[in-house]
């Protein structure tokens, strides 16, 4: 059984590096944001392995993954209200131009 | 087995629909003419539009259809006749219908063309308004049942229907179910006055016959959601369950039909309003009646 | 078992598949939808996992979620299409050495780490969704209330940032321009 | 602001996007066939839009070319299929006050009964138009039913058809989402110049689609009600005017507005003549009524005119 609890974290593992390779060289918000989800998405997948395979009596676990997919929705809400307000004060969401950001 | 069966009666239920929709257009009975009109598909030619995203316009029709059977697989015929008894089968149904959406922006991103596009973004927004109003009713149907099971779901019903017990949460499931099947006067990714069609503006062919026949699928397996979920599935007296399910089925698919051909389509600015100022507070309403009604009657 | 491990490396193969042609793809309405399959794949991987309710909910949830993602990748990025081939990269080099960095260390403390015994059997589907009912609204009622709110303070906040601020400037530049 | 999206317009909430050049039309089925809409697309929204149509009338005569006035009147009958009566019966008034004809009150009375007759039809003809823009099937059945059995109608049959036209009005007051869907919608304020037939009388009231619908609805009873009075309609046919010369100018009142004519009679040909129709003003409306609206919103304005692209002097 050890088996399939690896390949389940292997593949999380994998999905989170895509999304922090994703998140650190993209250039627009928004693709960032995919980054982290995809991140999130990794997470979740470990989360899900470790409930199932190491403690399938305690729903804390599943009740984690419910957490963490709450984050990815608040994520997505204020991330693209963000967007919306720097988009429609410099026209872009560039991560190159958003130097002014900067204190 | 089972499989086959419920396939099969979802075809047989798509043409029966066909066969309604042309009489009420026509005005003539013709129960060929679905068929040949689908074969007359197969035999034109099916147009690629120019510089188009290849995948997602290949991949729309097709989705759409599949999502539509993945939604009826958790639907029950009779009381053993259903082909996924999932244990979170009123949630299924809500997971597959999603991918309407993502078949619609698909269908309309793929053509590279204006009306298409406009069509399948205004979908996203018809989502925005639609969405709350198939989940939030369902919750209130699974409360009674103490199940998201669909055939306890039709158990429960069992002496009372949920539109008795529910009138409220069938009329919001009702119109969310038209305006997911984006059925007229919901119409708006398709459209023919506005659009021209949308998202079937580009469809020719055998593409085109594959959208036409996913539509009606989703109709019939939103009518099917609307029989399993509020008309009591297969109760009735006298004849066997499999053949109330089509008999209630097909009459919900054939109200949606011609409810849509005597009114005007909304507006899509309307339809947002009154669904999140006037829909989602009847729906919260419905599941506190519920609670109390679960509650209060043994 | 092999069957489970199966299953769950050929969800796992196409999670991660999607998730490089998020990024490989210059359409932007593609790389929105390759990361939704991408989710699906996860949420079938649940599946795969005998956790039917987080399965069903995380394939649901990521529909109506990705397609948003996409409606303001076409809104907010310059070349939605991919038509340009525009480079929307930067510090690549970096990039990808802390993502083979992060999956590298991870996947290494999956194999080292000492796991433990392994459960076989998983409660079954309509138990889980039960005990998970349980769960929400007895011990972790408090979290999931938290998150709700969360939410709703997340709405309110992105709505009140993303409408226009009404400021006076703001409005003697508006009449200017008319 | 950056490079790229610098030039770009701003659009009414603010955030610069590609706008997009679409045309709807000329062969459309929210619109009638020969009119060409294009509009810029912001999203959903309407930025800009302007009309024209493909099919229009040119106002010139050919340089010393003459017409037989019988030819005259056919062609201008055909030039504008959607209310050939009316046009007929205004080539034939010109002609015959250029002739110097004196009125006769029967002959009158018929066309004025088909002019009626047509405007009945004609309206219908746009219900039906509406119907097929809005996606509300049974108005365009029915609408369309009726219309044909107008067109074939002799008085006495109309009179037996109020009771059906009286219904539609009501069963259109009973529809839901009807009013919703035009009320607001395609204002002009009653001040607009240029304005005639019921798209002037309905600014009066409200100036929106959903006074337009109610006015044409009503012009349908009333001039069954006149029909009812009077009598038998009559196609208008051109009296005999002889080898008659001199100038002679007729309004008639189309279903679609005011219609003049003016024209100059030689020795029974027409040498030339000007003609002004309501369309021709109408058109000119459009790109007032889009900018800013939402797009369904934005065709709903433009089919509330009911223009005729055939009655569009250029």
């Amino acid at each position: 059984m050890t088996l399939v609890l690896i390949v389940a974290l292997v593949t999380g593992a994998i999905l989170f590096g895509i999304g922090v390779y994703g998140a650190l060289s993209q250039t627009n918000l928004v693709m960032i944001m995919m980054g982290v989800e995809l991140i999130l998405a990794g997470a979740l997948v470990n989360l899900v392995a470790f409930w199932r395979f190491l403690h399938p009596e305690s729903y804390s676990g599943q009740m984690f993954v419910l957490v963490v997919m709450t984050v990815m929705a608040v994520e997505m809400a204020v991330g693209f209200g963000v967007a919306i307000a720097r988009f429609r004060a410099k026209g872009s969401v560039e991560m190159e131009e958003a130097g002014d950001l900067k204190g | 087995m089972n499989f086959v069966i419920v396939l099969l009666a979802l075809l047989g239920s798509v043409w029966l629909l066909a066969v309604v929709e042309g009489w009420t257009t026509t005005g003539r009975l013709r129960p060929a003419a679905p068929l040949l009109s689908g074969l007359a598909h197969l035999g034109r030619e099916s147009i690629v539009p120019r510089t188009p995203d290849r995948v997602f316009f290949e991949t729309a029709p097709v989705l759409l259809l599949i999502v539509a059977v993945l939604g009826a697989a958790v639907l029950p015929l009779a009381p053993t006749l259903v082909i996924a008894d999932l244990a979170t089968g009123a949630l299924f149904i809500n997971a597959a219908l999603a991918y309407v959406l993502v078949a619609l922006i698909m269908a309309g991103w793929g053509p590279n063309g204006a009306y298409a596009m406009i069509g399948g973004w205004r979908f996203l927004g018809q989502l925005i308004a639609y969405a709350m109003l198939i989940v939030m009713p369902i919750t209130a149907v699974a409360m009674r049942a103490e199940s998201l099971v669909t055939t306890v779901i039709v158990g429960s019903q069992d002496g009372l229907w949920n539109i008795v017990y529910q009138p409220l949460g069938f009329v919001l499931f009702f119109i969310a179910a038209m305006a997911l099947a984006f059925r007229a006067p919901f119409d708006l990714p398709t459209a023919p006055g506005e659009l021209g069609g949308g998202v079937d503006a580009e469809y020719t062919g055998v593409r085109l016959g594959v959208l036409r026949l996913a539509r009606l699928t989703l109709v019939i397996t939103l009518a099917s959601a609307t029989t399993v979920f509020y008309l009591g599935g297969w109760h009735g007296p006298l004849l066997p369950p499999w053949a109330w399910s089509l008999i209630k089925t097909l009459a919900v698919a054939v109200s949606m039909l011609l409810a849509g051909r005597y009114l005007p389509r909304i507006r899509e600015a309307d339809l947002m309003r009154w669904c999140w100022t006037l829909g989602i507070p009847l729906a919260l309403l419905n599941i506190i009646v519920v609670g109390l009604l679960v509650l209060v009657v043994p | 078992m092999y069957a489970q491990a199966f299953f769950v490396a050929v969800f796992g193969l196409a999670a991660i598949g999607f998730g490089v042609v998020v990024f490989r793809t210059s359409s932007m309405v593609r790389s929105a939808l390759a990361l939704l399959f991408s989710q699906t794949a996860v949420g079938c991987m649940f599946l795969a996992m005998q956790t039917e309710f987080l399965g069903v909910l995380q394939i649901m949830m990521m529909a109506t979620e990705m397609s948003i993602m996409a409606i303001f990748m076409v809104m907010f990025m310059m070349d939605p299409g991919g038509m340009g081939g525009m480079d929307m990269t930067h510090q690549k080099r970096f990039s990808i050495g802390a993502g083979v960095v992060a999956a590298g260390v991870a996947i290494v403390v999956a194999f080292w780490a000492d796991w433990g015994p392994v459960t076989a059997e998983a409660p079954d589907a309509a138990m889980q969704t039960r005990a998970l009912g349980m769960e929400l609204l007895g011990r972790s009622m408090l979290i999931f209330e938290t998150a709700g709110i969360t939410i709703l303070t997340a709405m309110i906040a992105a709505t009140a940032v993303a409408i226009p601020v009404q400021t006076t400037a703001n409005i003697a530049d508006k009449e200017d321009t008319e | 602001m950056i490079e790229v999206t610098k030039d770009l317009p701003r659009s009414a909430d603010g955030l610069a996007m590609d706008w997009m050049e679409v045309p709807f039309g000329p062969v459309f089925p929210g619109l009638p066939g020969g009119l060409k809409l294009t509009l810029t697309l912001d999203g959903d929204g309407v930025t800009e839009g302007q009309a024209t149509s493909l099919v229009g009338m040119i106002n010139e005569s050919e340089e010393g070319k003459e017409i037989d006035a019988e030819t005259f009147i056919e062609r201008l009958a055909s030039a504008m299929p959607l209310a050939s009566v009316s046009y007929r019966l205004l080539a034939c008034l010109a002609i015959e006050r250029a002739a110097g004809l004196e009125n006769d009150s029967a002959t009158d009375q018929a066309r004025a009964v088909a002019l009626e007759c047509e405007r009945i039809a004609s309206h219908l003809g746009w219900l039906a138009q509406t119907g097929r823009q809005l996606g509300f099937a049974w108005l365009t059945d029915r609408a369309a039913t009726l219309q044909l059995e107008i067109r074939r109608a002799s008085g006495k049959r109309l009179v037996e058809l109020t009771p059906a036209l009286q219904a539609l009005a009501a069963r259109l007051g009973r529809t839901p989402l009807l009013k919703s869907r035009l009320k607001g919608i395609g204002v002009l304020p009653s001040g607009t110049a240029g304005l005639s037939g019921p798209v002037a009388r309905a600014a009066d009231d409200a100036g929106d689609a959903w006074a337009r619908l109610w006015q044409r609805l009503d012009e349908i009873i009333t001039s069954l009600d006149y029909i009812k009075a009077t009598g038998e309609p009559g196609l208008p046919v051109l009296r005999n005017i002889g080898r008659g010369s001199g100038t002679g100018e007729a309004t008639v009142e189309t279903p679609r507005g005011e219609a003049q004519l003016s024209l100059i009679l030689e020795h029974g040909q027409v040498k030339s003549y000007r003609l002004d129709t309501a369309c021709s003003h109408h058109i000119g409306l459009v790109a007032k009524l889009v900018e800013g609206r939402e797009l369904g919103d934005a065709l709903v304005a433009v089919g509330s005119l009911d223009l005729s692209p055939w009655e569009v002097i250029s």
